[in-house]
């Protein structure tokens, strides 16, 4: 992380929001952030925080009420498909087959359809989905169908990937396998790779940082190095202490955003 | 039995429609709600009126905005043109009721009971998709000519799509409801009454809704086939006299009555699901 | 607050067939299980163990299985309000207030007056003084899960069932939600047996954490969990527990890291 | 038929009841009143024989196939216009809340002072019958496109020819499929308002036709024939929606 220039830069910046009463919200204050490149950083934070807001904002499909989001030092004025957001709910193109749907990106991007068909296969292979790509997502299962929009991601061969709570509606068991996944595609590939979670574990499994969010407004609480090398054991006493530190600090933004949150209607 | 209705106009439609409130809400900040949407009509009232002043469209075909205007006002005061509504609106309420309480009756013992269903599935399947326009003939046969048939043919406009859309309701109880009642050792009754109708009360909304639509329309078919009064009856008369305007005036009130009734319905609708937001 | 009527749960040689179009699912095979009166239970297990169905049949939805089940001396059959389920969706009607899906849990023959003080105790005891006339929809996950909660405990079952009941919630939420359940376990002293496929969870939370093992899904292991309450979650003893039931779960996959960094 | 399965006693039963009910009370009223199911059937059979029937019938769905393709050639693209473009629809929407109420039957005398006497009334009225639910679903179904479809494209780098037509109109496809299957029901219905109120040929003629010669019987054998060709055209309708749903992986 000693690289000269960040991936990405965000300097005070805030967003602001009307909300359906009419009045404004601050959904993230005076942030400062940078990434460097080939980074993984975990966003965590109770709802409210502004997490997915941040990650919107660096995907460029919101723009910011006020200060700077740059990536490669140019500032982001609108989505770009060297930065592939992948969502919760997959975003997968029912109609298409998983081969189809991981050919849509290079499609988009006029390659021809020789070359598409490689880039896209190679991308199948690497997530471990050849054998199913004649398949439609809706005879797939949750975790597959978020392999297939990793696929469909990394064939346009992106520098940075967002991640939006990626693996939130998936078990306990698929979820730490995909985590494993992701961790070996990135030992691979080397994206940039912003992952928005609420898991403290999913957090410290992937994070070489940990960037810990408050709400009201939503704001950085405190930034964690996980300083373990990868593999990491879930179950290791070093684990634990990364785990037990974060628990902590978030247990007390918890409270806070308890008082605010939970108990309205 | 399936749960299709092919009488059933563009229900699917409107339940689309009403689901993208988050966008009209966006356009009325932006100040555009109540300029917008009049531009339209505006344009095209002053396009079609300037034409019928410059004699390029014949007022015998389609008179001029101002004249309908004019008719409008006469066939108010005068209270012609409500009195038809009226007619038309009585015939309607009647028709209805008796349709609707009949479909709901029956699509309760349908939905509850499967022997009842399969008794039934046969016979209905057989007359439901006989357009209700069609029975008019016939009616006016049986019953004569006079308010009887005509009521016949709204009641059974209306009670295809009631029955079909509360045993749909009544059949879509979500399974889980009805376990939370197993679970709780609940009796018949209270599943009935408890979860499954109140589950099934915006289907048995939808129902009206579209019910009522039909009986509108029903109403003035059967008016303009056969009746000496109404609003159906008002059009054909002046069909006959080649009032173009008081055929657009009648046309036009068929509309706006449709409108209002579908409105009231909804607001009845919100106000008795507000559980359901 | 009422003393449990210490009758136990004792499950033996249970199994569960499924038919579908491509054959019969085996569900569960040859469960045995006794659960202590004021026991908490945990069962672990990836989806598709049988964990799920388990909890069916004691509460009595799923029938035609073979084996037994006895509450106290009494064999399980059909459903009966000794036995609570709280299940991941909180299925609350979303027709009634707070208040009314709370009283729709208490036997019918409850008259009026006993069902209001019930259903007013019960509220409290979850924590939603000042809900009571909200409708589900108007409430967070959480809450509607307390008030699930609270409407399978209106009738002092003997047994409370939890199907993931936090599966649905964030991870914020769901560790509230459990220091929740563990309060309303120390006050009620009612059996609980808790399904999830959170390792952490069903430690923090049982005695005893029952291990499941996929297809067929049968117990493949009792894990005795006697640390003292409130668990830490990173504490040795709880470290260890969680090492040994990880261990459960990934002894079969050959490591995944096959490089370092 | 000697296997017949057992749910279906039920039914065959209560019909067969049905129908007997109806020959017994029948015979109490004079045919031209109250035709028996003989009756009609044999007056079926003699529409048959003398070629009326097909006449009618193919003249009839010439009609309806015609109105009804002009209505959704016209409805979906423009669906698809409105629907996109929502500051268009937002604008023309009043208009379209006032219009669709007035049930098509409501047009006809009007159709025919525009149109005079003969085919053109008709098919005006089936059109417009077709034409609203189909537009109305089309314009619900792009607006309903999920916006995470839309974000995907834009972020992947797609150009709005391709967003539109490899996106927002297979997303929408299926809410335009119910669009056209409405849109069939409601144009069967007002086919036979059209002939009946206006035409000298067809299915709804042949019923107006038969009640001028107090033809009960042949009524009764028109009113079932028409019920009986419009579900098999709704009915073919949703077999093709659902073979298509399928092959998307839509429909489950």
């Amino acid at each position: 992380m000693s690289d000269s220039i960040p991936k990405i830069q965000l300097s005070a910046v805030e967003k602001r929001f009307i909300s359906a009463r009419g009045d404004e919200q601050i959904a993230l204050s005076n942030l400062d952030l940078e990434i460097g490149s080939g980074e993984i950083v975990c966003l965590v934070g109770p709802s409210g925080c502004g997490k997915t807001t941040i990650i919107n904002l660096m995907a460029g499909f919101e723009k910011p009420s006020n200060g700077v989001v740059q990536i490669d030092g140019k500032q982001v004025s609108a989505p770009d498909p060297d930065h592939i957001m992948i969502f919760q709910d997959y975003g997968l193109y029912p109609w298409r087959t998983v081969l189809g749907n991981v050919l849509f990106g290079l499609q988009a991007r006029r390659i021809s359809p020789a070359e598409a068909l490689d880039k896209a296969l190679a991308s199948l292979e690497l997530v471990g989905l050849t054998s199913a790509r004649d398949k439609h997502p809706h005879e797939l299962s949750g975790g597959m169908k978020q392999r297939v929009s990793i696929a469909r991601a990394l064939a346009v061969e992106p520098s940075v990937l967002f991640m939006d709570e990626p693996f939130a509606a998936l078990d306990a068991f698929t979820r730490m396998h995909l985590q494993d996944e992701l961790l070996r595609i990135w030992q691979e590939k080397r994206p940039t790779i912003v992952f928005v979670t609420h898991e403290l574990d999913e957090a410290i499994t992937l994070g070489q940082r940990v960037v810990l969010m408050a709400p009201n407004p939503g704001r950085v609480q405190r930034i964690l190095d996980v300083k373990l090398a990868y593999p990491r054991e879930r179950t290791d006493v070093d684990f634990s202490i990364f785990r037990k530190e974060l628990f902590e600090e978030f247990h007390l933004v918890h409270r806070q955003a308890l008082d605010g949150t939970e108990y309205s209607i | 039995m399936e749960y299709i209705d092919t009488n059933s106009g563009d229900d699917s439609a409107e339940a689309l429609v009403n689901s993208d409130k988050a966008q009209t809400a966006r356009l009325t900040r932006r100040g555009g709600y109540f300029i917008l949407p009049l531009i339209v009509p505006i344009l095209l009232l002053v396009v079609w009126e300037l034409l019928s002043r410059k004699g390029l469209i014949k007022p015998t075909i389609l008179p001029p905005p101002s004249d309908i205007w004019l008719v409008f006002v006469d066939m108010i005061k005068s209270g012609e043109l409500l009195n038809h509504l009226r007619i038309s609106l009585w015939r309607v309420i009647k028709g209805f009721s008796a349709g609707a309480v009949l479909g709901l009756v029956t699509a309760v013992l349908i939905g509850l009971s499967p022997r009842v269903e399969r008794a039934l599935v046969l016979i209905t399947g057989l007359l439901r998709p006989i357009p209700i326009i069609a029975w008019v003939p016939v009616l006016i046969l049986w019953m004569g000519i006079d308010e009887a048939s005509k009521i016949t043919v709204i009641a059974i406009g209306s009670f295809w799509p009631v029955l079909l859309n509360v045993v749909h309701g009544i059949r879509n109880t979500d399974k889980k409801y009805v376990e939370v009642a197993t679970i709780f050792e609940k009796s018949r009754w209270t599943l009935l009454t408890k979860v499954v109708l109140p589950s099934a009360l915006p289907s048995i909304f939808t129902g009206i809704r579209i019910g009522i639509g039909i009986a509108w329309m029903s109403v003035v078919g059967a008016e303009l086939i056969a009746a000496s009064a109404g609003v159906g009856y008002m059009i054909m008369y002046a069909r006959e006299l080649s009032q173009a305007d008081v055929m657009l005036v009648g046309v036009i009130s068929i509309g706006i009555t449709g409108l209002l009734i579908d409105y009231a319905i909804r607001t009845l609708e919100t106000r008795l699901l507000k559980w359901s937001i | 607050m009422s003393e449990n009527n210490g009758q136990a749960l004792s499950i033996s040689r249970l199994s569960k067939q499924f038919t579908i179009d491509t054959g019969t699912v085996q569900a569960l095979t040859d469960i045995n299980l006794r659960v202590e009166p004021g026991e908490f239970i945990s069962i672990v297990g990836a989806s598709g163990c049988g964990k799920s169905t388990l909890l069916r049949i004691i509460v009595g939805l799923d029938s035609e299985s073979s084996g037994e089940i006895l509450l106290g001396d009494q064999p399980i059959r059909t459903p009966g309000v000794e036995r609570g389920m709280v299940f991941q969706e909180a299925r609350l009607l979303p027709w009634l207030t707070v208040s009314d899906n709370i009283a729709f849990g208490c036997r019918s023959e409850t008259p009026s007056t006993e069902r209001n003080r019930l259903v007013r105790e019960h509220i409290e005891l979850v924590g939603l003084v000042g809900f009571e006339k909200a409708y589900p929809h108007q409430l967070s996950g959480g809450m509607q899960q307390r008030v699930s909660i609270a409407r399978a405990l209106v009738n002092r079952p003997k047994v409370l069932l939890l199907d993931e009941p936090f599966g649905a919630l964030d991870a914020l939420t769901r560790i509230n939600m459990q220091q929740e359940v563990l309060r309303i376990w120390e006050a009620e002293k009612t059996t609980m047996i808790l399904v999830t496929h959170d390792i952490d969870e069903a430690i923090y939370l049982g005695d005893r954490v029952v291990v499941m093992s996929n297809r067929p899904g049968t117990i493949k292991k009792i894990v005795q969990v006697s640390l003292p309450r409130p668990r830490d979650r990173s504490d040795y003893d709880f470290v260890q527990i969680r090492k040994e039931i990880y261990a459960e779960f990934f002894e079969q996959t050959n490591k995944p890291f096959a490089y370092a960094i | 038929m000697l296997l017949l399965p057992k749910k279906l006693l039920l039914p065959i039963a209560t019909l067969l009841a049905f129908v007997a009910i109806w020959q017994l009370g029948a015979r109490r009223y004079p045919p031209e009143l109250f035709p028996a199911p003989s009756d009609v059937v044999l007056a079926f059979k003699e529409l048959a024989d003398n070629g009326v029937l097909w006449g009618h019938i193919s003249v009839s769905l010439a009609r309806f196939s015609g109105a009804y393709l002009l209505a959704v050639i016209v409805a979906i693209p423009l669906g698809l216009f409105l629907g996109r473009f929502s500051r268009c629809h937002f604008a023309i929407d009043p208009l379209l809340q006032v219009l669709r109420p007035i049930s098509p039957i409501a047009w006809f005398p009007l159709a025919v002072l525009w149109f005079g006497i003969g085919n053109a009334p008709a098919v005006f009225i089936i059109f417009l019958a077709a034409f609203y639910p189909v537009l109305l679903t089309t314009i619900s179904a792009v607006r309903a496109v999920p916006a995470v479809y839309l974000k995907v494209a834009t972020n992947f780098g797609a150009r709005p020819g391709m967003t539109f037509l490899r996106v927002i109109v297979p997303a929408a496809f299926p809410g335009i499929m119910v669009g056209l299957h409405i849109a069939v029901g409601t144009a069967w219905i007002h086919l036979v308002a059209g002939e009946m109120l206006g035409a000298q040929s067809g299915l709804g003629f042949m019923i107006v036709d038969a009640r001028n010669f107090l033809r009960t019987d042949q009524i009764l054998a028109g009113m079932l024939l028409i019920g009986v060709l419009g579900l098999v055209i709704y009915r073919g309708m949703k077999a093709v929606e659902h073979a298509i749903g399928r092959r998307w992986g839509i429909a489950s």
